[in-house]
C-alpha cells in the first residue's frame, strides 16, 4: 500500500526515543550514587560527556554506518547518508502491507539515544581513576568501531541478522540489543577494567555506595526508559509493543526476587542495592526476549537472570579485576542470560515449546560472535590510548578524588562554602 | 575552669540538655563523632561481600564550667546519658586556662 | 464497527501505563525523603519491594481476580484467566461505535501499575518500624484480597460500578480511582497504624523529614505519573482524555495554594512540605473526579482539597495514631473529599448544577462501602500477620534505624567509608 | 475537509504538555542544586509556587488572555474565553486539508505548562533573598502582563507573527519560545536582579553550588522535557516534529562540547556544573529554531551557543550585577542567540542558504522588541512592588539562610532530628 | 604550648582564618558544630506541630600554639569573630603537653 | 590520665585504628575535620571564576588513656598514620582530670 505517516506510531516512536534518551542520566545517577561521594561527578561526567560527544557524532556518521549502504555486512558506509544527507530516505516503512510509516528522522533520534547509553554503560566498569580526556576519546572511538558496525550486523540486514549466514538454522532474536547494547558493552567494560586496572584501596576498602537514594532514582529512571527502549524496539503502537512492555515489567519484577532472594540465603538481608540491581539484571536480560516471550516465561527469564547476575557480582572479588560498578556481573551476564534463554523459551522456537535446539544455538553463535567482537576491537582500542594518552590519573588524585582532580569540583557543599 | 566533655549515644542527647538546662546549664556545643569500644560495630553486605563497620554514631557534647561545678555537673551529664547499656560512652573532665566571650571580649567565669 | 487497533490510543495508553509505573519510584521518593535518615532504605524497599511482588502477581492472578468472569460481582475468578490465558481475549474494544480498540495486553500494564501503587501508598502508615519480611507477605495477601475485589467492583462490572445496585439511585463516579486507590489504601493504612503501634519518640521527638529535595521531586514525579494516571483513564487520546489531563493540573495547583494558606494563616509561613503535600492532596481529590468536572470546578475541588487535607494531618497528634507519613490524612481524607464533591460539582449530576441529590447520595454509599471493605479486610489480615510474623523489628533497632536492621545497609558514605 | 481528532497527534500532546510540566520541577532541582545548603527549599518553592500560581491563573484569564479574541495584536481579552468559556472552542483545526484536530483543552494544557516555566526561570537570578509573598505576587503579575501578551503577539497572530507588520520584509521564526520564554524570561531576570540587588557576599563568597548531582539530574529532567517543548510546539506527530526532536538533540549535545572547551581553554578543566549549564544553553538557542535547521546546522548553532553562553556568564562578575543563578547568561544569552542565528542557518530564508538578509534583519527586530517590551514591563512591576511590599528579606535571615526565615524549616536533616 | 578553641559563627570563618594568617599562624584545624548559649534557636513548622529547634550551627576553629602567643593569638580570634551580637561564640585556652608532627615524628614547638 | 588528639589523612584512618588496636586500646572517638598548614588547598572553578579551597579534609581521632601509656601510644598514631607528605597532620597530648564511663558511672582509669 501507499506509505503514510501513522501518526499514532510515530507518536509513540518520539516518546520512546525522548525515554531512552532519559535513560543515560538515569545510568549517571544510578552508577554515580554507587561510587564513593568523592568521585560522583566524574562518574556522571563519563555519561553526560558520552551523551554529548555521539549526541553530534550520531547524525554526523553514526546513522550511515549503521542503516547506509553496507559493507560487507559489517557495517554500512559512513559517507553514503553522511550527515542524514546523500541517500538519506526521510519516509521509514513499518508495514509493507498497510503502508504504515514513520518519518526516517524520528528513527534516527531513537537509534542515537542507543548508541549513547551503549558507550555510557561501559563508565561502570572503570569508575574513579580514569582521565576525562581519554575517556571522552574513547568514547568516540570505540562508539564508531564496536556499536555502529554491530548495531549494522544485527539490524541492519547484517551478519547477525535474518540476512546473515545463521539463519539458515534459524533467525536470531534480538529484539532491542541484548547483543548490541549490553553484551557489547559488558565484554568492552571486562577489558578495560582489565586494562587500566585496579583501584587504590580495592579489595581491602569496602568502596560501598555514597548515595543510594540515587542509586534507586537511577534504576527507577532507567526502568522507565527502558520502556521506551524495548517496547518501542516494536517499531509500532501494537500487540508486540504491548507484549514487549509487560514483558519488561514482569521480568524487572521477577529479577529483583530472584536477586534479593539470593542475598536473604547468602546473608541473612534483602538490600536495596539488591533490589536496584535486581532491576537492572531483569530490564538487560529481557531486552532480547521481550517480543519473543509471554508474560509468564518472561518471569522465568528475569527471575534467572536476578539469581544468576548476584551470583556473578562477587566474582570480581574472587578473579581479581576491579569491574567497580558491576557491568560484567549485569550486563555482559544478564545479556547472556537473555540472548540464551531465548532458546529455551521463545514462544515461537523455543526448546521448551518442542521446537528443537536450531533456535538455541543460534541465540550461542550470536552471542559468541559479539563477545568477540566487542572483545577484539576493545582491546586494541584500550592498548592504543593507553599508550597514546594513558588512562590513570595520578595514585595521589585517586586518593583525594577524582572529581576535583579531573573536573576542579566537589559534588558537595562544604564547610566553607 | 573546666571543660566537660561527653560522647554519647545520639538518642540521649534530648535527656542531657533538659538535665543540663535543670542543673542551671545555659550553654553548651554539640558536635556529630562515631566511636568504638566495647560496643562492636555492625555488618553490612555489600555486592557479594560482608563487611564490619566498627564505628557507631555519637554525639559529642562540650560545656565550659566553674571549677566548683565540674564534678557535679558531670555527673548529670552521665546520669541522663545512661542506659546501662554497652555503648553509653564517656564523659571526661580538662583543664582550661581561659575562657572568653566573642561578643564582649570578656574573659574569666563571667564568660561562661 | 470492525474492532481495529487505534495506534493514537494504543500509543496514548503505552505511555499512561508507563508514567503510572515511574509514580511507585516517585512515591518511594516522596516518603523516603520525609522519614529520618536512618530509615530512607527501608521506606524505599517496602515501594520497591511492591513492584517487584506486585509486578509478578499481577499477570498470574491479578488481571483474572480484576477483569475475570465475575464472582457475585465481588471479585473475578483468579483461574479464568490465569497467567493471561484462558478466556484472555487480545483485542479490548473501547469504542463499540467506531471499532477503536487497543491491545488488551497495554491494558493488563496498565492496570498493573494501579495495583503496584496502591499497596505501596500504604507503606507511608507505618514508616520506619515494621519487618520487611511481614510486610513483602502483608503486600500480596493485601493486593490479592482488598485491591483485585474492589478492583472488579468498581471498573469491572460488579458492585460499586454502573451495573451495581446503586445505579438505580444514580451511576456511580470513580474515573481513577478514587475509592479503589485512595480510600482503599488510606483505610488501609489507619488500621495498619493502629495494629502495628507508635514509633519509639512518637509525640516527644519532631522526626522531620530528612531530605526534602528528595520529597520535592518525588513529588513532581507523582504528578507527572499521575497525568497518565488520570488523562489514562480516559482509555483514549480525546477529550475526555484532554479534560482529565488539565483538571489534574488546575486541582493540584489549587490544592497547593489552599495548603499553603492553612500554614500561612496558622504558623505564618508556608513550608515546601506543605506544598508537596498540596500537590499530592489534590491529586488524590480530582481522581475519581478528573473526567466530570471542568477546569474551574476543578480549581473549587483542589482548594477544598488542600484545606482539608491540611486540617487533618494533625489529627494525628490529637487522636495519637502514629500515621507516619500521613496516609490517613492525605489518601483517605483526599480520597473521600473528592468521591464525595463528585455530588456537588459533577457538571452532569452535580447538586450544584441543579442535578439534585441523588449523585450525591450514590457517591457517599460507594465511599462508605470502600470504607467499610478495605477495613475489614484489612483488619483481617494485620492481625493475622501480627500472630503469625510480628510486624515490629526490636526497638533497639528502631533506635538504631531499620535500614540497618533489616537491610544491612546505610543510605548515606559515613566517615569511615 | 471534515475535523475530526487525530488520536496519534493528540497522544502526542497529551505527553508534550506532560513533559513540559515536568520542566518546571526539573528546573527547581536544577536551580535548586545550585544554591546553598540553606537556601535550597526556598528556590523550590518559588519554582513550584509558579506552577501552583499560574496552574490556577491560566484557565482563568491566561488562556483568554493569550489566543482570545485580539486587543491590538497585543493581547487578548481576558474576558473573551474567561474560565475557558465563552467562544472557547473545543475543536482545534491543525491540518485545514486533511482536518487533522486535537481537543483544544489539550492545548490549553500545553501552554499552560509554557507560562508556568517561563515565570519560574526568572527565579534564578534573585535566588538566596527574595520575601516569598512578593515573589509570588511578582509571578501573577508578570505572567500576566509580560507573558500573555509576548504569547499573543508571536503565537496567536498578534504583532511579531506572520500576520504582524515585519511579515512584509520576512516570516519571522519563533519556533518554540526563543522570544516568548527565553528571552521574555531572561530580560526580567537581569532587570529584577538590578531592582533587586546583590546578595550580601557577592563578589566575595564563592556561594558554589552545594549539591551537584541535583543539579545534574534538574539538567537531564529539563532535556526530557524539552522535547515536548520542542517536538511538541511541531503540533503533529510528523517529520517536523521528528526533526525538531533530533535537531534539539544535536544542539544540546554540540553545546554541552562547546562549553567544556570553553573551561578547558581557561581553566584546564572541564567541570559538571559546565556540562549541566551547556545542556540548557544548547536547548535554549534550539528553542526558535527546532524547526527551521538541520540536525548539522543545529550543531553548528548548539556549539555557538555553548561558547557564547560560557563566556556570557563571568560578565556578571565584571559588570557587577547579581544575576545568581545565570538566567542572564544562559537564557538572555542562549535566547537571542538562537534567535538571531536563524537568520544565517534556516534551511528556509537563511543568509547561509543564498536567501539574503530579510530574515536576519526580523529575527533582530522581533528579538528587540521582546528585550524592550519585557523590559519594560518588569521595571514598572518590579519598582512597584519594591515600593508596596519590598523585595528583600533581612540581611540577618539571609545570613542564616532563607529557608529557615521564609519557610521555616531546613532542607537536611541536622544533628538532633 | 596551647590549644585555642573557638565556637563562633559559621560565617565568621574566613574573617578568622584571615587574622590568624595575618598573625603568623600557619595552620590550624576546623570542625562543624553547634550549639546553644543565650542565643535562642528557631521554630520549625512541620506537619501540624511547631517545635523549637535550640541548636543553632556553628564552626569549631582549633589552633595549636606556643605558650606564649596564646593570649595574643585568643585576642585576635576574639577580634576576627565579633560582630557584637548574641551567639558570637566562645574562644578557650587549654594546656597541651606536647604536640607531634606526623609527618616528620618532630615533637614540641617545632611541631606547630 | 591524659587525651591523646591526633588530626590525620582521611584515608590513613583504618590503619590508625588497627594500630592502636594492636597496641592495646580497646576504644577511640572519630569525627570529621578539616584544615590546613604546610599543606595548600586546591583550586576550584566556578562559573567564570577560579577560587581556592584551603580547607582540606581530615579525620580526628581521640583517644582517652593512662598517663603511663601517652607518650608510646602517640608514637603508634604517627607511625601509623605518616605518609611523608606535607599534610599528614598533628597529633598532641592533653591533660585530663578525670574520666567516667557513662554505662557504669565509674571513673578514673577504670573507665576506660
Ligand atoms: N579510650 C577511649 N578514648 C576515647 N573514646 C572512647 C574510648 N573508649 C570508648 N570511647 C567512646 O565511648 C563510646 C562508648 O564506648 P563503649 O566501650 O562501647 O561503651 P561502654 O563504655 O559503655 O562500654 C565509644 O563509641 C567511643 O566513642
Ligand atoms: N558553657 C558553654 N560551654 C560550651 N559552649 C558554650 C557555652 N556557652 C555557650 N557556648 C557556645 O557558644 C555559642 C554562643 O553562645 P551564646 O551564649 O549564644 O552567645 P554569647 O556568648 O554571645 O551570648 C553557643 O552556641 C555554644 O556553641
Ligand atoms: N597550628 C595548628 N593548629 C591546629 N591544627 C593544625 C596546626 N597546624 C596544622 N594543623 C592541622 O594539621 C594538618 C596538617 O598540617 P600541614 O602543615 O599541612 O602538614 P604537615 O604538618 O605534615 O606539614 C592541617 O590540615 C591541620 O588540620
Amino acid at each position: 500500500m501507499e506509505p503514510f505517516i501513522d501518526t499514532g506510531i510515530t507518536a509513540w516512536m518520539l516518546v520512546s526515543a525522548s525515554l531512552v534518551l532519559l535513560m543515560t542520566p538515569g545510568l549517571a545517577l544510578f552508577y554515580g550514587g554507587m561510587t564513593r561521594a568523592k568521585s560522583v561527578l566524574n562518574m556522571m561526567m563519563m555519561c553526560f560527556g558520552a551523551i554529548a560527544l555521539i549526541g553530534v557524532i550520531y547524525p554526523l556518521w553514526g546513522w550511515s554506518m549503521s542503516y547506509g549502504a553496507s559493507i560487507g555486512g559489517i557495517f554500512g558506509n559512513p559517507f553514503d547518508q553522511f550527515g542524514l544527507g546523500g541517500s538519506f530516505d526521510p519516509i521509514a516503512v513499518l508495514n509493507e502491507e498497510t503502508g504504515a510509516s514513520m518519518p526516517t528522522m524520528v528513527d534516527v533520534g531513537f537509534q542515537a539515544t542507543f548508541a549513547i547509553i551503549t558507550v555510557a554503560l561501559i563508565a561502570g566498569a572503570i569508575a574513579d581513576r580514569v582521565k576525562f580526556s581519554t575517556w571522552m576519546v574513547f568514547a568516540g572511538l570505540w562508539t564508531t568501531l564496536a556499536f555502529f558496525p554491530m548495531a549494522h550486523m544485527v539490524w541492519s540486514g547484517g551478519l547477525l541478522s535474518d540476512d546473515g549466514p545463521f539463519a539458515g538454522i534459524a533467525s536470531p532474536i534480538d529484539f532491542a540489543g541484548g547483543t548490541v547494547v549490553h553484551i557489547n558493552a559488558g565484554v568492552a567494560g571486562l577489558v578495560l577494567a582489565l586494562i587500566v586496572g585496579k583501584r587504590k584501596g580495592f579489595g581491602t576498602e569496602p568502596m560501598k555506595p555514597h548515595n543510594m537514594p540515587l542509586v534507586m532514582l537511577g534504576a527507577a529512571l532507567l526502568w522507565f526508559g527502558w520502556f521506551g527502549f524495548n517496547a518501542g524496539s516494536a517499531y509500532g503502537a501494537d500487540e508486540v509493543a504491548g507484549l514487549a512492555w509487560v514483558n519488561t515489567t514482569t521480568a524487572a519484577a521477577a529479577a529483583v526476587l530472584g536477586w534479593l532472594l539470593v542475598e536473604k540465603i547468602k546473608y541473612g538481608k534483602a538490600t536495596s542495592l539488591g533490589a536496584a540491581s535486581g532491576i537492572v539484571a531483569g530490564l538487560v536480560a529481557i531486552t532480547p526476549a521481550a517480543g519473543a516471550l509471554t508474560p509468564v516465561t518472561s518471569i522465568i527469564l528475569g527471575a534467572v537472570a536476578g539469581v544468576l547476575c548476584a551470583l556473578a557480582v562477587s566474582l570480581k572479588h574472587k578473579l581479581g579485576y576491579d569491574d567497580s560498578l558491576d557491568v560484567v556481573g549485569v550486563h555482559l551476564v544478564g545479556g547472556l542470560v537473555g540472548t540464551v534463554l531465548i532458546g529455551f523459551l521463545a514462544t515461537d522456537g523455543g526448546l521448551f515449546f518442542g521446537d528443537g535446539v536450531n533456535l538455541l544455538i543460534v541465540q550461542i553463535l550470536i552471542a559468541l560472535v559479539a563477545v568477540v567482537f566487542s572483545g577484539i576491537v576493545t582491546v586494541v582500542i584500550g592498548l592504543i590510548l593507553k599508550a597514546a594518552m594513558g588512562w590513570r590519573i595520578a595514585e595521589e588524585d585517586e586518593v583525594r578524588g577524582i572529581d576535583l582532580a579531573e573536573h576542579a569540583e566537589g559534588a558537595y557543599e562544604e564547610i566553607n562554602s | 575552669m573546666k571543660l566537660i566533655t561527653a560522647v554519647i549515644q545520639p538518642h540521649k542527647l534530648d535527656e542531657v540538655k533538659a538535665a543540663l538546662s535543670a542543673a542551671g546549664v545555659r550553654g553548651l556545643t554539640v558536635s556529630e563523632a562515631s566511636g568504638y569500644g566495647r560496643q562492636k560495630g555492625h555488618t553490612e553486605v555489600y555486592r557479594g561481600a560482608e563487611y564490619t563497620v566498627d564505628l557507631v554514631p555519637k554525639v559529642r557534647v562540650e560545656v565550659l564550667v566553674d571549677d566548683a561545678d565540674a564534678a557535679n555537673l558531670a555527673e548529670v551529664v552521665v546520669g541522663a546519658a545512661q542506659s546501662g547499656k554497652i555503648g553509653d560512652g564517656k564523659v571526661w573532665i580538662s583543664p582550661v586556662d581561659d575562657v572568653i566571650r566573642v561578643r564582649t571580649g570578656a574573659n574569666g567565669p563571667d564568660a561562661l
